[in-house]
């Protein structure tokens, strides 16, 4: 792994990022206590990704870029601008609820204001709206890059390979992302794809693909660094596999002890990254496990106070049921 | 006889006809290994007919549907599985384009046997994108058939008869009455025509025509206004596509008012084409305009749990209905 | 005043609304460059607009779905051109569950402003795929709009209308009138607005709805059968989705008999639902059944004269149709 | 180019190649002729792929594999089984038309006699056909080899690609061919995708791609029958890159002279692979100017007989509109 400082980032952007890391997890963990009581009724979760989400996620211009994620990108977004209350909120389905207004099940996010645009439960439909806005900066003359994610499964949908192939042709400013974290549900890799790599899968559409391990903040950080900074100097797209794990079952619906192995599990909680990380950060001399210990209370509290006031926002009324079907 | 769950028929079907054939195999996303399906159906299926014939496939809808009517061309009957009704979107071009004209286009020289199975219908907090009832994208494709039981009874029957059929066949299963609905199902080997409508209820003062879970609610209302006197005829449209016209046609003269109910929208769903055929071929015997029960024209089917009601035909509104057009 | 054809006026439309606005943009199969589409509706515009905003996609209808709904949300006005209305096939999934919904599921946040273009329609001799009426398919999609001119006139005003719209239209040009029809256009800007059929002649005996080429035969049928007086009122359904139900139910309440005419199969055409519409709200006003003139229920349309004529509902077909019903 | 006799193949199958080049270039010369006098209305030519397909057919066993065509493939076809009166029947629509019974455009080729698998005019949706056909082989455990097409634009379909991932993953024994002629329709190589060659895309779904010159006979040979050997020992699938010419328009609605210079036209015409075939069989002592043109006459006399004979026979009549469209 390679350290810390090789990112080019100051001690405090890497306490940031490992900021952003430990509330993408913990924020995971109340959503998925609020399943468990009842209050909301699914979840589905990037413990595993969120490391790799964070380093992909720093390497863009969340003000200007856009973003169109999938559903375990919710760290992603956190770094992107959303809150914890955001989040909270659509899986609260809220009125206010800035990812869908309570329309779409929880885990899908989205937010005008911070350019990340909806998605749906449809995978991989995000990618060819995506050459869309990216194709937008081209016509528009504007510096954006665009990011779009989806899991190593859902990469094999014919209109990933139709998206990859125009962006290829128009050399969009377009950085596309599979979060491979070895399973579609309960199918592995074996029966998903032969090919080694996803990432072998960018030259096939004429650009550039990376395989990094989404538990190495720096290589991770440094490979998106120069990605972004290629699209935005107009040398087109590229396509980064994000090698990360999927602590936890599918989705609430799910129970993946079924099917993956005890040692397998494990043996992937052995290697979770957000531990890697917090022995890196201890190793490195970035912060002490006291200190991590006070940001882990700090954020706690934030996602304490963050669900009380999601809680206490209004629900959508049933009224509403024909609101915005139409522009008029 | 035993007592089964409508999800148990549909399961205990497909062992029967993968016994009794062995060119019948199936396959879907999940479908294969331990897991058997995001909600079971194919449970043991791997097990006892090897991975060969029961396998995942890589999460690609359209190849779903495009390898069934390959196998089907050279003798083999496939059951493919959409995980979701609203995921066989990514599939219409193969399901008309391909496996409803193969017979057709070649005046029988090749042939397509094929089921699409899939699980439709709302009122499971699965937002928009897992809720919808997308019958009517493939309705009045000539090729195709479409059918879905509405108890376990014909569960077992129907699922059997869509496999011995040389039609292709869209396989409707309402994922609320999974494991809702659970009675006495036969062990013998019977099957359940794929082009009848099924009278479940006799009654002289009023017809109600439904379907899956709304056809359920019918029939408990139906003995609720039973005690108030009033005898609704109840039918199970069962045949989706091609419609079983006649014994539409004569459970709408019979009463001569006619409730036509569906969990869809209301513009352009199978029951319009119901009440086309009735205001075609019955107008003279009816005593009331035909009145469609569904769904708002917003889009199926918004996540909040007061969004979810209100688009939801629910047993009540079915009551109300019923009761408002006796008295009509 | 200009006499422009049905084809030439919507090249009008088009280059008007991309002379006014900036953001209008165009693409798809040989829609760029010299060639200007297999029909010729958008020549020119790459010559004028620069090949920016007039450009040529790969061969892949679901990117040229998803591209437009992605220019959209970033402001631009995409007008996507499906080669055959048959070829919206591969792209029904992005019109469905990208296009439709991106209102909706952003209660509004996010919006896409989209023509799509498509050629419609049979008696071209295209066989089985190049003659399809596919607009039943994206019939009752909540969010999407689907319009259709039938005379040169409608067709620039209701093109313009479409580009201006905030919402997604889906677009259907009947290629059979391309170059039938030849009239007086207008030089002046208008617009016909996307949402009201058009009575476009009066009657006192029978109603006859229909839309593209079998509205032009119910006209000419009118214009003969006046002579033998018989009076057809005759309606353009022109929005197709959703239906103008009003000027609908007016128009058949108007003479009590009712003959809607497509050449789309007979079972699940847009037709039923307007039947449907008329017998919940008409029914009392109606002297005959609701008759429907269509197409067999085969796969739309065989290649050979002889099955191509047996399929099409022509002239003659129309005309006896009304007479009959006029003898009722 | 590689000599002839490095093929492997006798004097006697050189020459027997060389009849089913000239034969597809006579043939295709008299369709066009058909189209121009009106007895057909349509069609769309191989001119330029002949060379390249007759190379490839022979490496298979056409007894025995199986072929999913596309439509410039009739060259092929006639290898693989199919005589000239029955591609002139399709071309005239006539009952015994093999391919569709007259029921199709012309071009759309099949044979359940040849193992030619019926396909649609929706470009490429024969490939995840064609994995069900391969997969049928595993099943069955039977050794024949399957082979499918396409263009190099349609090759760009999400479909094409799902079908390529999932062969990967299976193993199948399975060929897919691109036949790259430079064009679809009007769009250039460089508006349809950019990367070097289609071949590469083989490599992304983890099996061997090869791309070849068309028009080497000897070299298109040796590269099939390698991977159609490999296929049918179990090695997997295999993607080939034919590089061929359009020698003609598109297809009888297009006229190419629009968007090609006459300098590229008149290139092309020199590199006609039919002359530089004879050439190369001239100069390698296969045939004789004088020999060649024996048989050029012998195969016009036989395409005139065919033409004769195909005339001759019944169109489909009117009252065969729905038959076939069900099984029952
Ligand atoms: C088109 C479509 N098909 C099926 C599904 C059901 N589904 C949801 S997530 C999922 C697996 C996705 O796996 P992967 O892409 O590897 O992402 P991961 O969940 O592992 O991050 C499936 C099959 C869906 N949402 N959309
Ligand atoms: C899905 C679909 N979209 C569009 C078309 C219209 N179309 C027919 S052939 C063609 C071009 C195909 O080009 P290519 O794949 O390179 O094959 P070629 O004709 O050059 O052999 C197009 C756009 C179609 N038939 N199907
Ligand atoms: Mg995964
Ligand atoms: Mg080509």
């Amino acid at each position: 792994m390679k350290q810390l400082k090789e990112s080019g980032l100051n001690k405090e952007q890497i306490i940031e990022a490992y900021k952003h890391v430990l509330r993408g997890r913990r924020l995971d963990e109340r959503l998925w206590q609020l399943t468990r009581i009842g209050k909301t009724s699914f979840n589905i979760s990037g413990q595993g990704h969120e490391v790799g989400q964070v380093a992909k996620a720093l390497a863009f211009e969340p003000e200007k870029d856009y973003f169109l994620p999938y559903y375990r990108d919710m760290t992603a977004c956190l770094v992107w601008g959303m809150t914890s209350k955001d989040i909270l909120m659509g899986s609260l389905a809220k009125e206010d609820d800035p990812s869908s207004h309570g329309r779409q099940m929880p885990n899908h996010y989205g937010s005008k204001e911070h350019n990340i645009v909806s998605h749906s439960s449809t995978v991989s439909t995000q990618f060819p709206l995506a050459t869309g806005v990216a194709y937008g900066a081209q016509l528009g003359k504007k510096d954006y890059v665009t990011l779009t994610t989806t899991g190593e499964g859902s990469a094999n949908q014919g209109e990933v390979q139709e998206a990859m192939n125009f962006a290829g042709v128009k050399k969009l400013p377009l950085i596309f992302v599979v979060e491979n974290n070895g399973y579609a549900i309960s199918v592995g890799i074996k029966e998903q794809y032969a090919n080694e790599t996803m990432a072998e899968r960018g030259p096939a559409y004429g650009f550039p693909g990376h395989r990094v391990d989404g538990n190495d903040f720096t290589e991770t950080y440094l490979t998106f660094k120069k990605v972004v900074d290629d699209a935005r100097n107009g040398k087109g797209p590229a396509l980064v596999e994000l090698m990360v794990s999927r602590l936890t079952s599918h989705s609430a619906d799910d129970d993946h002890t079924i099917y993956r192995s005890k040692e397998e599990l494990e043996d992937m909680k052995q290697k979770d990254g957000l531990l890697l990380f917090e022995k890196q950060l201890i190793e490195e001399g970035y912060l002490t496990r006291d200190e991590m210990t006070a940001i882990d209370k700090e954020l706690k509290a934030e996602i304490n106070k963050a669900t009380d006031e999601a809680e206490a926002m209004p629900d959508p009324t049933a009224d509403t049921i024909s609101d915005q079907v139409y522009a008029d | 006889m035993t007592m089964m769950t409508y999800l148990e028929a549909i399961n205990k079907g497909i062992e029967e006809e993968m016994t009794r054939d062995e060119k019948v195999v199936i396959f879907g996303e999940d479908v294969g290994g331990v897991k058997g399906g995001v909600f079971g159906v194919t449970k043991g299926l791997a097990e006892k007919f090897g991975d060969d014939r029961c396998f995942n496939t890589p999460l690609t809808e359209g190849q779903i549907g495009g390898l069934a009517v390959g196998l089907g061309v050279v003798g083999y009957r496939a059951i493919g599985e959409f995980q979701f009704a609203d995921y066989i979107l990514p599939a219409v071009n193969q399901l008309i384009s391909e496996a409803s004209r193969m017979r057709y286009r070649t005046k029988g020289d090749w042939t397509a046997p094929i089921v699409y199975r899939t699980p439709y219908g709302g009122g499971v907090r699965g937002g928009l994108y897992h809720s919808q009832s997308t019958e009517k994208i493939l309705f009045g494709q000539p090729g195709l058939r479409i059918v879905t039981p509405s108890s376990p009874y014909d569960a077992k029957g129907l699922i059997k008869a869509a496999i011995r059929s040389d039609d292709p066949v869209l396989f409707y299963e309402h994922k609320r009455l999974y494991r809702l609905l659970k009675a006495d199902v036969p062990e013998e080997d019977y099957v359940v025509p794929l082009d009848k409508a099924n009278v479940v209820r006799q009654g002289d003062d009023i017809t109600v025509i439904g379907y899956g879970m709304v056809l359920n609610h019918a029939l408990k209302a139906a003995e609720q206004l039973s005690k108030e006197g009033i005898e609704a005829e109840v039918v199970d449209v069962r045949s989706l596509y091609p419609l079983d016209k006649e014994t539409l046609v004569e459970a709408a003269k019979k009463t001569g008012k006619v409730l036509l109910v569906t969990e869809d929208n209301k513009e352009g769903s199978i029951m319009s084409e119901i009440a086309a055929i009735i205001a075609e071929e019955a107008l003279f015997y009816l005593d009331s305009p035909i009145k469609r029960l569904a769904g708002p024209d917003s889009p199926s089917m918004p996540y909040a749990i007061s969004l979810e009601r209100e688009f939801l035909v629910d047993e009540e509104k079915v009551l109300n209905a019923m009761r408002e057009l006796a008295e009509f």
